[in-house]
C-alpha cells in the first residue's frame, strides 16, 4: 500500500530509503503469526535469545527478549518446530530485518483432551472456524467492549495497552467471571449484551493464563456459538498457553495474550498520525514540485520570448538606408538637371547676339563712310563740271572783243547794235560801248 | 456524509491521491484539485483520530437485570 | 474572464507564440502583438502559480501552524 | 488614416519609390514627388517604429520591473 | 501660370532655343527675341531648381535635425 | 513707324543707297536725297543696335547678377 | 521759281549757252544776252552747291559729332 516507486526522478538517500522500508514493514506487519523450525539458537550474555526460523525454502532472523522468554512454558531449542506471534522489525544500522517474538509455543505438542479435539473437530466440520465467516476487524474502532474479569491483570493490561496506543479510546468493560461454573453463561451473556447495545464495534474477550480446567468456559460449545453469532467482531486474548482454545478458533482474530489482543484492537495513534503527516508532506511536495517545474517551464519559455526590439533595430537600419538612398538620388537628380541647365545656359550665353550687334555696327559705319565718300566724290564731279562751264562761258564773254580795241555801237533809243550805216540817220544818238566806259555820240555824217 | 466514510477509506483515498500526484501526469488545475481533496481526506482522518475523548465505562447488571453504566475508576 | 482559461491552455498558447516568433516569419505588427500576448500569457501563468503556491502555504500552515485557512474569495 | 496602413505596406511603398528613383528615368518634378512621398513613408515608418519601441519597452518593464502596464489609449 | 510648365518642358524649350541660335540663320530681331525667351526659360528653370533644393533641404532637415517641416505655401 | 521697319530692311536699304551712290550717275538732287536717306537708315540701324545692346545687357545682368528684372516698358 | 529748276537743268542750260556762244554765229547782242543768261545759270548752280554743302556738313556733324540734327526749315 505504501508508495514504492517514484517516477518523479527523486533520489533517495540510504537512510531515507531504509526508514521508508522500515515503516513500510512495521506498519504492514505490526503483528504476525508465523511458523517454522528453530536453528542457530543462541543466548548471549544479555539473556535475549537469537535464532533463525526456517522452512524448506526461506530463513528469517528472530529474537525473543529476556522478559518475554521468562513467560514461556518450554525451552526453545534447535530443530524444534514452533508457532509464534511476532512484530516484524527492521534494524536500520545493518539494514537487516527480524522478527521480534512476543510469544512462542511448540507446534503440535501438548496434551489435548479428547473432548476438546472432538468439539474442535465437530465445530470445524460445521464451519465455525472457516475463514469466510471471519469478520474484519475495524481499523479504527469507535468503541470496544472488553469482556473479561473486572479485577484481573488482563483488564489492566488491556487498559494500559490501549492508553499507550490510542490515548482517547473508548472502552466499555463488561465484567464477567472467567472461571467457574457461571463463567460460560456470563461470558455468553456479555457477548449478547454487547451485540444488543451496539455501542461498540469490536469485542475483546480476554483472560489471563490458566490450566485447561481453568479455561473450560473458553472451550465450551455455547461460547463458540456466542462468538460465531456475534455481529460485532471478536478478538480473543486468552492466557499464555501454547494451546488454542475453542474460542480462539471461532474468534475473528486470535491474540495469544490480553495485551496482544489490545495491541491488535487499537491502532498506534502516533504511528497513524505520522503516516498521515507523511502523506500530507508528500502531497505538499508533489504539488510544490509540480509548481516548481511549471515555473521553470514558464520562465524558460519566457526567456525564449524574444522582444521584437531587434526587428525594430533592423527596420531602423533599413529605413536609414532607404532615406540616404532617396537623398542621394534626389541630390543626383538636382545635380544632373543643374548641370544640364548650366550647360544650356552657357550655350545660350555664347549665342548672345552682342557680337552680331558689334559686327552690324561696324558694317553700318563702313557703309556710312562709303556713302559719305562717294557722295563727296560725286559732289566734286558736279562742282568741277559747273566750274568748267563757267570758265568757258567767261572766256566767251563778248566784252572780251572790246579789250582788243573794238567797240560796239548801239542805238541809244532801242539799244540795238548798229550793223548798217543805212539804218542810221543823221543826228541819231549812238552809244559806243568801249572796253572801259561808254560814249554817247551823234551821227554827223553817214558814209554808205 | 463524512460519517459514512471510514477512516480506512479516507486514508486509502489519500494514499491514492499522493500516488497520482507523484506520478506527475496531472495538469495544474487537476493537481490543485487533487491536492485539496487530499488535504480534505487527511484532515478527515486526523479529525477521526482526535474526535473521541477517552472514556472507560463499566457495564453491570443489577439483580433485576437492569444494565448500569458507570465510569471505570482505575486512574 | 481569466478564470476561464486554464494554466495549461495559457502555457500552450505561450509555447505556440514562442514557436511562431522563433520561426521569424512575422510582420512587425504581428510580432508585437504576439509578444504582447506572450507576455500576457506568461504573466497569467506565473500569477496562477503564485496564487497556487500561496494557497498551499496557507493550507499547510493551517495544519501545522496556527493560521486558519481562509477561503479564497475569488474561487 | 495612417492607422490603416501597415508598417509593411509603407515600407514596401518606400522600397518601390527608392527603386523607381534609382532606375533614373524620372523627370525632376516626378523625382521630387517621389522623394516627398518616400520621405513621408519613411517618417511614417519611423513613427511606427518609435511607437512600437515605446510599447515594447513598457511591456518589458512591466514584466521585469515594477511599472504597471498602462493601456495604450491610441489603440 | 508658371506652375503649369514643368522643368523638363522649360529645359526642352531652352534647348530648342540654343539649337536655333547656334544654327546662326537668325536675323537680329529674332536672335534677340530668342535670347530673351531663352533667358526667361533659364530663369524659370533656375527658380524651380532653387525651390526644389530648398524644399529637399527642409525635408531632410526635418527628418534629421530639429527644424519642423513648414508647409510650402505656394503649392 | 520705326517699329515697322526691321533692322534688316533698313540695312538693306542702306546698302542699296551705298551701291547707287557708288555707281556715280546721280544728279545732285538725287545724290543728296540718297545721302540723306542713307544717313537716316544708318541712324535708325545704330539706334536699334544701341537699344538691343542695352536690352541684352539688362537681361544678362538680371540673370547673372542681382538686379531684378524690370519689365521693358516699351515692349 | 528757283525751286522748280533743278541743278542739272540749270547746268544743262549753261552748257547749251556755252555751246551756242562757241558756235560763234551770234550777233553781239545775242551773245551778250546769252552770256548774261549763262552767268545767271551758273550763279544759280553755285548757290545750290553752297546750300547742299552746308546741309551735308550739318548732317555729317550730327552723325559723327555732338550737334543734334536740326530739321531743315526750308524743306
Amino acid at each position: 500500500m505504501m508508495i514504492t516507486k517514484k517516477n518523479t526522478g527523486h533520489i533517495y538517500t540510504v537512510s531515507k530509503l531504509t526508514r521508508e522500508i522500515k515503516s513500510l514493514l512495521e506498519d504492514t506487519y505490526p503483528f504476525v503469526w508465523v511458523t517454522g523450525e528453530i536453528s542457530n539458537f543462541a543466548v548471549p550474555a544479555s539473556g535475549h535469545s537469537y535464532f533463525t526460523l526456517k522452512d524448506h525454502q526461506a530463513v528469517i532472523s528472530g529474537v525473543m527478549f529476556k522478559n518475554q522468554k521468562q513467560r514461556l512454558k518450554f525451552r526453545p531449542e534447535n530443530g524444534m518446530k514452533i508457532v509464534g506471534l511476532a512484530r516484524l522489525s527492521l534494524y536500520e544500522p545493518r539494514g537487516a530485518y527480524q522478527l521480534i517474538f512476543e510469544h512462542l509455543e511448540p507446534e503440535g505438542t501438548g496434551s489435548i483432551q479428547v473432548a476438546f479435539e472432538q468439539l474442535k473437530k465437530s465445530l470445524s466440520a460445521k464451519g465455525l472456524f472457516d475463514d469466510k465467516h471471519k469478520k474484519s476487524i475495524p481499523f479504527l474502532s469507535s468503541g470496544i467492549s472488553v469482556i473479561t474479569s473486572g479485577t484481573g491483570a488482563a483488564l489492566r493490561d488491556i487498559i494500559n495497552v490501549s492508553r499507550r496506543r490510542f490515548s482517547n479510546c473508548c472502552l466499555e468493560i463488561i465484567p464477567v467471571k472467567v472461571q467457574g461454573k457461571e463463567s460460560e453463561n456470563e461470558i455468553c451473556n456479555a457477548i449478547f449484551l454487547a451485540n444488543q447495545l451496539k455501542s461498540t464495534d469490536l469485542i475483546i474477550l480476554a483472560r489471563g493464563g490458566g490450566s485447561l480446567e481453568d479455561l473450560a468456559a473458553f472451550n465450551s460449545e455455547a461460547l463458540a456459538y456466542a462468538i460465531f453469532d456475534s455481529h460485532i467482531p471478536v478478538i480473543t486474548g486468552v492466557g499464555h498457553e501454547t494451546d488454542y482454545t475453542i474460542a480462539d478458533f471461532v474468534a475473528d482474530l486470535r491474540a495469544p495474550t490480553p495485551s496482544a489482543a489490545a495491541e491488535l484492537a487499537f491502532p498506534d495513534k502516533k504511528n497513524l498520525m505520522q503516516r498521515i503527516f507523511k502523506l500530507q508532506e508528500n502531497l505538499n511536495s508533489a504539488l510544490k514540485n509540480e509548481i516548481a517545474s511549471l515555473h521553470k517551464t514558464v520562465l524558460s519559455l519566457n526567456s525564449r520570448l524574444k522582444s521584437p526590439e531587434t526587428i525594430v533595430y533592423d527596420f531602423r537600419f533599413r529605413l536609414e538606408d532607404y532615406e540616404s538612398r532617396l537623398n542621394n538620388m534626389m541630390k543626383h537628380y538636382i545635380q544632373y538637371n543643374k548641370e544640364k541647365f548650366n550647360w544650356l545656359l552657357q550655350a545660350l550665353q555664347s549665342g548672345k547676339p552682342d557680337k552680331k550687334i558689334l559686327s552690324n555696327r561696324q558694317h553700318i559705319v563702313s557703309l556710312l563712310n562709303l556713302l559719305t565718300y562717294n557722295f563727296q566724290k560725286r559732289l566734286q564731279v558736279i562742282k568741277t563740271n559747273h566750274l568748267e562751264l563757267e570758265t568757258k562761258l567767261k572766256e566767251l564773254n563778248p566784252e572780251a572783243v572790246l579789250k582788243r580795241g573794238y567797240s560796239i555801237s548801239r542805238f541809244v533809243s532801242n539799244k540795238k547794235v548798229v550793223f548798217d550805216s543805212n539804218d542810221v540817220k543823221l543826228k541819231d544818238q549812238i552809244e559806243v560801248v568801249l572796253s572801259k566806259g561808254q560814249l554817247i555820240t551823234r551821227v554827223e555824217k553817214i558814209n554808205g | 456524509m463524512a460519517k459514512k466514510k471510514t477512516f480506512e477509506a479516507a486514508l486509502k483515498e489519500l494514499e491514492e491521491i499522493v500516488k497520482e500526484m507523484e506520478s506527475g501526469d496531472l495538469c495544474l488545475e487537476d493537481a490543485v484539485k487533487k491536492y485539496e481533496s487530499g488535504m480534505k481526506q487527511s484532515r478527515y482522518c486526523l479529525d477521526l483520530l482526535d474526535k473521541t475523548e477517552r472514556k472507560i465505562s463499566l457495564l453491570t447488571k443489577d439483580h433485576e437485570g437492569n444494565i448500569k453504566e458507570e465510569p471505570f475508576k482505575d486512574e
